[in-house]
């Protein structure tokens, strides 16, 4: 080897400095000529560098750049010779930052995938590959009995824990740990049983059908029909409906709580002959769970008020 | 020696300048990736590293258009490829962002050498045995891999500039 | 093991017969007692089966389905067991056909992922699990230097062999091979060299700026400048040009052939003050290749007759 740079450390805070020495061997400098070893940052040259002739005739320079605030670059260490500047040695040096704590830890559990997806908030750039790690616990107050990491994908703030990996209706500890060059963190511990934070798909909510043999509706009244979401038909839920009048900006009307599931749900005291916007959305109950987005809407048209 | 003209299938000759042209596009690349990545421009910088590391050249002196020897010009320019194809694999472990690039020049640049080996074999001029390749350098950091990447395409490419105008000689109706 | 089923072969020609047996050994049989054997295809019973008591004193029953057109069933060994029927064991039956031979065998080389993609036409339906791979090797003459195999997904017909099994510029023999439990069949061989089969994609073609400082058009003229696609900006080609007035159902007028690249091209001969739709193509050439297909419709104006 001609040439060879070792740093003090190839990974720094942003802005601290780094020391960086280069030995250049005998075989590589012309015997008896004293060839200046020169540094360069990126394609710039650096001055600074102190040389010094060792004892075994190997020649080296040590420089200092005393606040290194580039996130990546490249030091080379350089010979003139004759009138050309060769490049003997190149080191990659980069910067950043420690991870923060992440924050915002938060979990959802998804009934069609039955996996466990946690996010969370990873704190500001730290310009280093950075891994995010899920850490979890078959119990908030021991750490033993780990659950296989799950290791989020570069540049992704969520992981899934499959369900092989879950113990339902237990309660888990889960921290995401945030680790690079210059450190790790680890967030504060979410205890939860998945089953708790199911997120429920909206139910599907339809008009009875009218050539049905059940009476028509009454004036000013709806006839509703509704159902939970296919793969949470298991959970006990309750249900809330809310419409509006198609009237300038008239406000939602809350019905609830319903029951999760009905052959025919008959809504009165309507305006008649109003076109209505109907929306439903239900949640595990009274277990805990998130409440379902809103139903997509539908539309429907109250009859006549019959003239008495 | 074979008259130089008549004897080249004009085929083979327009498939060697498609391949010239191709693996110098893929150099260039590989070179403006070597710039723009690691600031390694200049292959004068390197001219030093290059004699430490002993990354050979090779000549095409069998070529020149005055006293062109065909068998002998094909044997040189197979022989440089066949080298050159060494040297690029001798790169393997090079960053993953330039791993592609040197891929695809160490494949185009052996299918090359194929091209000019077949061409040898039916005009019966190609050696019994297949060449083997001599002792490549030895990279052992990740910066002699770039260096020595820069230095290998910028003698590939001044080997082909050469190789290109024996072609287009040879192949002017 | 209560009872086993043997059969002659689990999967027959569609309309073959399968031979199926099953033992049942002692302890499964009540002792003295001579418990019938019975067979059900799918859910339905199946006549004919011949029982005789084994020397071990197991007892055995023997089945011949004359003409099995299923292209899958279950074939079930019961016993009666008081006035129940008890299933014992159960073999899955499979029929179909042989693979005929794969016909239509093409490939394209493409210049952006530097694979060769072959395709085939896989024949009539088999019913059974069919795999293809192509078969390619170094030369079209010998068979040895064979190159790794390409096995199409399942139910796909075509493959895509990956850059680095390819020497391109040398001829190569391709077969596609279809096997299934009833047979194989293989292709004829199709002999090319990869670069013989490149699909290019059109060029760009656009109208001079005109406020470049060249002259304004002629009337009855259009300004063209065109570019080849850039991965095969190494290839040597030929282009075409078409282009056709706006007019009712004006026919294409087809100008070539044209060099791979202009900076600038006069195309003249138009009507002035009509709107025309041009196109281009090109094809690598002297050496074979395919054309590519027309490049998007270009409109432009020519520009007004001046007055003499």
């Amino acid at each position: 080897e001609c040439g060879h740079i070792s740093l003090s450390a190839p990974i720094v805070r942003l802005g601290d400095s780094i020391t960086a020495s280069c030995v250049i061997n005998q075989n590589c400098s012309r015997p008896g000529l004293d060839s200046q070893i020169l540094w360069k940052l990126g394609a710039e040259l650096q001055p600074g560098g102190r040389q010094q002739r060792l004892p075994d005739g190997t020649q080296e320079s040590t420089i200092t750049l005393p606040h290194f605030n580039h996130t990546q670059a490249f030091l080379s260490c350089c010979l003139t010779w004759g009138n050309s500047l060769q490049i003997l040695d190149q080191a990659e040096l980069r910067a950043g930052y420690p991870p923060a704590v992440p924050h915002n830890l938060s979990c959802l559990m998804n009934l069609t995938t039955y996996s466990l997806t946690c996010q969370w908030e990873p704190g500001p750039e730290t310009h280093l590959p950075t891994s995010f790690t899920l850490k979890s616990f078959q119990s908030c107050q021991t750490q033993k009995d780990s659950i296989s990491d799950c290791v989020a994908e570069d540049g992704q703030s969520h992981c899934s824990i499959l369900r092989k990996h879950l113990t339902l209706y237990q309660k888990m500890g889960i921290r995401v740990q945030a680790e690079n060059a210059l450190g790790t963190s680890v967030s504060p511990q979410l205890c939860l049983d998945p089953m708790d934070v199911v997120k429920l798909e909206p139910p599907m909510l339809w008009t009875v059908d009218p050539s049905h043999e059940a009476a028509p509706p009454q004036p000013g009244c709806l006839q509703l029909h509704w159902e939970p979401w296919k793969p949470s038909l298991h959970m006990s839920q309750k249900c809330e409906l809310r419409h509006q009048p198609q009237l300038g900006d008239a406000n939602w009307t809350l019905e609830g709580p319903l029951p999760a599931e009905t052959l025919q749900y008959e809504l009165c005291g309507l305006l008649p002959a109003t076109a209505y916007t109907l929306q439903m959305r239900c949640v595990r109950w009274p277990l805990p769970g998130h409440w379902s987005n809103w139903s997509p809407n539908l539309k429907l048209r109250t009859t006549e008020q019959v003239p008495i | 020696p074979l008259d130089p003209a008549s004897s080249l299938p004009q085929s083979f000759l327009l498939k060697c300048l498609e391949q010239v042209r191709k693996i110098q596009s893929d150099g260039a690349a590989l070179q403006e990736k070597l710039c723009a990545t690691y600031k390694l421009c200049h292959p004068e910088e390197l001219v030093l590293l290059g004699h430490s590391l002993g990354i050979p050249r090779t000549p095409l002196s069998g070529c020149p258009s005055q006293a062109l020897q065909l068998t002998a010009c094909l044997s040189q320019l197979h022989s440089g490829l066949f080298l050159y194809q060494g040297l690029l694999q001798a790169l393997a472990g090079v960053s993953p962002e330039l791993a592609p690039t040197v891929d695809m020049l160490q494949l185009d640049v052996a299918n090359f050498a194929t091209t000019v080996w077949q061409q040898m074999e039916d005009l019966g001029v190609a050696p019994a045995l297949q060449p083997t390749q001599g002792t490549m350098p030895t990279f052992t950091s990740a910066f002699q891999r770039r260096a020595g990447g820069v230095l290998v395409t910028s003698h590939l490419q001044s080997f082909l500039k050469l190789a290109y105008r024996v072609l287009r000689y040879l192949a002017q109706p």
